[in-house]
């Protein structure tokens, strides 16, 4: 099978669909000319491709791009637009959680915004808070938005295929870790499911959730647990909105413990969304606490050793299961 | 340039159409419970929506804000239908679950209206792209308050749709007040029509109180839209005769500053000249008045006999599934 | 005792501010003069007190309110500014969010931002979704932001005056429904601690932790259920951030039940992190599954039967305390 | 009028500085794992944070952006603890948390520096407010690119600035793109100076490399902001002779404009004249050189042997405790 990068999964998925579907087209700062030349990133040669007309690059104006989407799609368009980095989803966010994820219900049902926003998000840059910042909680706590974070390249591709097929605003989040480590990828029309999470590593001893970039250290971390003879179940849950309750469910009714694992800060965290899931449907399954292993409450800070210290990495991950073992 | 009898007379009725529709909201407010949320009207300003959209084809598309009764009407709404969703009630063109602020009228090319001030124009640059996207010969209008001309999506929208010539007319309906806020208060710039400059894209002020001034402006600015030369940004100068909304007791509006613009209300205005010209007869004005009459009632009693939305239906229309 | 609503407790709270510190300064759309002419309303009569120099009425720019507030912070003065309706902190979140929570970070603790952004919150006026949307989770998930959210008069009063005072970014939100249902406040200098719960009844059956609006509920379900020999304990937070983690857990270690009670959208509210914070802490004294209570996950719709669904009431809290006892 | 020598010299020893300083950093920010993050340079600008910092009093604030190391220097800003922070060292001016790209520098009056494009207008709109509440004869500068002129926050400082006559000089530093977007790619407005129209503001263009004219325009803008007059736009006119950061290969930037632009590179043109008008003499300059060569390597000395801070360090400074 193919081998790629999640960015190159990306633009796979985008070029099939923009040539599956005139009315895709994609907009944001850089999708079309970058500063970057480089073939592993998500929209690098689609401009050559599909020409300006569909391969749009904007101003520095997030409000526009989300409004040019909601507009668009209310026309029957299916934008892809992107906003380069998570924190800059602020200034996009009235549009699209006012407008793309209200207005349909708003209409009693009779508009659809059929739109996608992609961001691009996650630390280990050195960037530093303004242009790494965690916020798919935000996303995931507002009705009317789908919201996505693949950890595999052939998830990514598959996801944003779902997506961009999708009649609702979804928001697509890719941790730009990501785009560099290359995996298998199915050729052609590949499509997964919008709402399903994923078993990537089975086990009986604990169930870690977890999502995005931080699928590798769970994976990492099950590993080297086997050696020890415990299995750590690995659910990826791909989509955090719908949240796929019942695959989360299966495994801690299965494990009987849960360990929460993401890269955004801790207080307020999707974390606690599973938790409360957890607690609420699977309490008489439970035979330890829950732990969290995440980012600290700071703000992401660019010195290596304390953009290492902010990243959750295996050791704490380990640590944490074996609290609860 | 001739305006058609027609035209003039469908403007008269339209204006006419929208200000009955609000004088009874005007009292139906004030019954306790009858009517969910604010009530904003837009008394003596009728002239812009009716002006505008009498300038639009069927296939334009509005994109209104919260003073949004006359705009949708005048582009074609179903008054049986707005009245129900301004009542809350199931058969209310959203179902209850927009009201008055958000009324959304896909059938006549309204498909979303938005009460986050300045909210409407980046869509509206959306879905003018998409119309040049498809090489449609249609237009998108935003219709927005001065106040709204100071938030920064206004200048994100305009930047992108004067680069972009894309097919869009920006009606900036100025009345002089955002909020309790007079004009000056808000802004420095004289004329909101002076910040077309910033984005290079032609500014045209206009009496908002003139129907056939304003239908003027957009046929002009449509023309230009559906040629490709892009965008138009337009300043209808008016007036808020009313409080922002029909609960503010106006203590910051001048008495006689109100009382001056009421006189140069636009539809007498434009009824005494059609009436002077002979375009229309007062027999046929009385039957025109009686017709809206009967309209407006029929709405109502279609409100008020309507059944509100059973309280589970909430939870519907959210996603497509 | 004087009894005020929430409205007239903010006020004197910022009337007292007001001429306590001539630092401290209001700014936001019709803090001066307003389209209300209501004294129960929190800024009222403020500008013929203090002037058009410390009253300052904005255009309708919520991101230059807030940029504005952060700059003049910085400069060394304390603005209290309001965003006037909580769906419209999307407009300013850029400037709250990547700016006021992290500059200070971002200058190593050398500059500080001592200012507040009041912000008017919560369902049941009719005005639908794009005036009513609860997103205290998305300011609770923000390293360098305090969040307080008072449900009684006093605790408004108290807890305004420490913000005020406070040397950090506070956000401050308040339930519209509160300004007009008077309570006792105390005259002159009273101040509530930033980061205490407050147990508003106690109880030994079931933990309710609530806050703002939603503590009415809570305690007229407690007194019906008091009726049939049910104790439920009441610990309204008053602050989500810092949480006051010790108050909640003392109660659920004596009570070994938790339902938690707010009127945002359930999936990836705050409820969540008191979730996994119990489930974290707690664990061993839980004797039954976590019970959310909250706002169904759908915009708030406008239609009186539409939008009472969508507000939680006594009976679907008693009804889930029931399930869990 | 006639810029003393003293001001003249002072100017050339800035951009000196700063170039110095930054062609370090070229060739640092090359050694793998040396300099964390990205490495956005001002090559061929400095007469802009220079020129504007030399009309500038200490109590008067800076508020930059990305592109920030000329700025800040201009300002007074410590090279040493610039190139520690830049390092991400303990000894940093923010303790490693920021990096090059958010420098905060309160000591010369530059609290924060933000890197959100756009972000630091309304932030200057506060500072100035301030300064005016305190009635202070002081100014806000904030200096700002091309791209960040179509933000909706440029829109809302502008006309809050305006409205409320505060002083703060808004200095559009046009350097012909924003990230890979030629200016013309990303507005259609022919020069960014004409936005100020839109707010009743003040607008000038000047030689963005002419270091003495940015000097001039600056201090008539400050002296109309200290007597109350208000704010002013300055666009300088200038080029991004490098990419947009060292990573970006500006295969997008015309070879032949790249090198037409650094034939108008503002050192060599103030180097030469104050050479050629004998306001200093070959010996002085090539002192003033070595000066700045020494300074310029002791602060990279003093970046590569200080610690890194320690991990937990991490968790300070996010709140007042
Ligand atoms: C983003 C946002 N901020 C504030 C409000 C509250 N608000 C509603 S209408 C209005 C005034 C708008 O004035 P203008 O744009 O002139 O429209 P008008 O009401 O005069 O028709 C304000 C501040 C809002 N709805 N949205
Ligand atoms: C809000 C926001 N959007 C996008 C970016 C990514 N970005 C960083 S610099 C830049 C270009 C800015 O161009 P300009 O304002 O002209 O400044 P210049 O880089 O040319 O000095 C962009 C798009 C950002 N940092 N912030
Ligand atoms: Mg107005
Ligand atoms: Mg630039």
């Amino acid at each position: 099978m193919q081998q790629l990068g999640m960015g190159q999964a990306v633009h796979q998925a985008l070029r099939e669909e923009m040539m599956r579907d005139a009315r895709v087209f994609i907009a944001g700062e850089g999708v079309g000319v970058s500063i970057h030349d480089n073939p592993m990133l998500p929209t690098a040669g689609l401009l050559k491709e599909f020409g300006p007309k569909r391969v749009r690059d904007t101003p520095v104006s997030e409000a526009a791009i989300a409004g040019l989407a909601v507009g668009a799609a209310a026309a029957g368009l299916r934008p892809v637009v992107e906003i380069m980095f998570n924190p800059f989803f602020t200034l996009a966010s009235d549009m699209i959680v006012n407008h793309a994820a209200k207005l349909r219900y708003l209409s009693g049902g009779k508009s659809t915004f059929p739109l996608v926003v992609r961001m691009k998000s996650g630390a280990g840059f050195g960037a530093g808070c303004q242009h790494a910042h965690n916020l798919e909680a935000w996303v995931a706590h507002c009705p009317g938005l789908k919201v996505v974070m693949p950890s595999t390249p052939a998830d990514a591709k598959g996801l944003l295929k779902s997506a961009i097929r999708d009649d609702n605003p979804v928001v697509f989040i890719e941790d730009m870790m990501l785009y560099f480590a290359p995996g298998p990828v199915p050729e052609g029309e590949h499509l997964a499911p919008i709402g399903k999470a994923d078993v990537k590593r089975p086990g009986r001893d604990v169930t870690v959730v977890t999502w995005s970039k931080m699928l590798g250290v769970a994976l990492n971390a099950a590993s080297r647990l086997e050696q020890e003879g415990i299995e750590a179940e690995i659910v990826d849950l791909r989509t955090l909105s719908p949240l796929d309750k019942e695959t989360v469910l299966t495994s801690v009714h299965k494990t009987g413990r849960l360990v929460v694992l993401h890269e955004a800060t801790r207080t307020g965290g999707f974390a606690g969304e599973v938790a409360a899931v957890v607690m609420e449907e699977a309490f008489s399954s439970l035979k330890a606490p829950l732990r969290r292993v995440t980012g600290p409450d700071i703000p992401v800070p660019v010195s290596p050793p304390l953009e290492r210290f902010y990243i959750p990495d295996e050791e704490k991950l380990i640590a944490a299961i074996r609290e609860i073992l | 340039m001739q305006v058609s009898k027609e035209k003039q007379i469908e403007m008269l009725r339209s204006m006419l159409l929208s200000r009955r529709f609000e004088e009874e909201l005007t009292e139906l407010c004030k019954v306790q419970g009858k009517i969910p949320g604010m009530m904003i009207l837009c008394t003596g300003q009728e002239a812009v929506g009716s002006g505008v959209c009498a300038a639009l084809a069927p296939e334009d598309v509005v994109i209104s804000n919260h003073r949004s009764h006359n705009h949708l009407l005048a582009k074609g709404a179903e008054p049986r239908a707005l009245m129900a969703e301004i009542y809350g009630k199931r058969t209310g063109c959203n179902k209850g679950k927009s009201g008055t602020l958000h009324l959304a009228v896909p059938e006549v090319n309204a498909p979303c209206t938005t009460t986050v001030v300045g909210g409407g124009l980046p869509i509206a640059v959306g879905v003018a792209f998409a119309q040049q996207y498809r090489q449609e010969k249609s237009v998108t209008v935003c219709l927005f308050g001065d106040g709204a001309a100071d938030e920064g999506s206004f200048h994100e929208a305009l930047n992108l749709a004067s680069l972009w010539r894309l097919p869009v007319i920006f009606v900036c309906e100025n009345n002089l007040y955002a909020g309790a806020q007079r004009y000056e208060e808000h802004t420095a710039v004289q004329s909101m029509a002076d910040r077309a400059v910033a984005y290079a894209m032609p500014g045209e002020v206009v009496d908002g109180n003139d129907v056939v001034a304003v239908y003027e402006a957009t046929l002009r600015a449509r023309e230009l839209a559906v040629a490709g030369g892009g965008p138009t940004l337009i300043e209808c100068k008016t007036y808020r005769c009313r409080g922002h909304g029909e609960s503010d007791p106006q203590h910051y509006q001048p008495k006689d500053e109100i009382a001056a613009w009421q006189e140069k209300c636009p539809i007498p205005r434009l009824r005494d000249e059609v009436l002077a010209r002979g375009l229309i007869t007062t027999e046929e004005l009385r039957e025109m008045e009686a017709a809206i009459n009967a309209i407006v009632e029929d709405a109502v009693r279609f409100a008020e006999e309507s059944p509100y939305p059973r309280p589970e239906e909430a939870l519907e229309d959210v996603l497509v599934q």
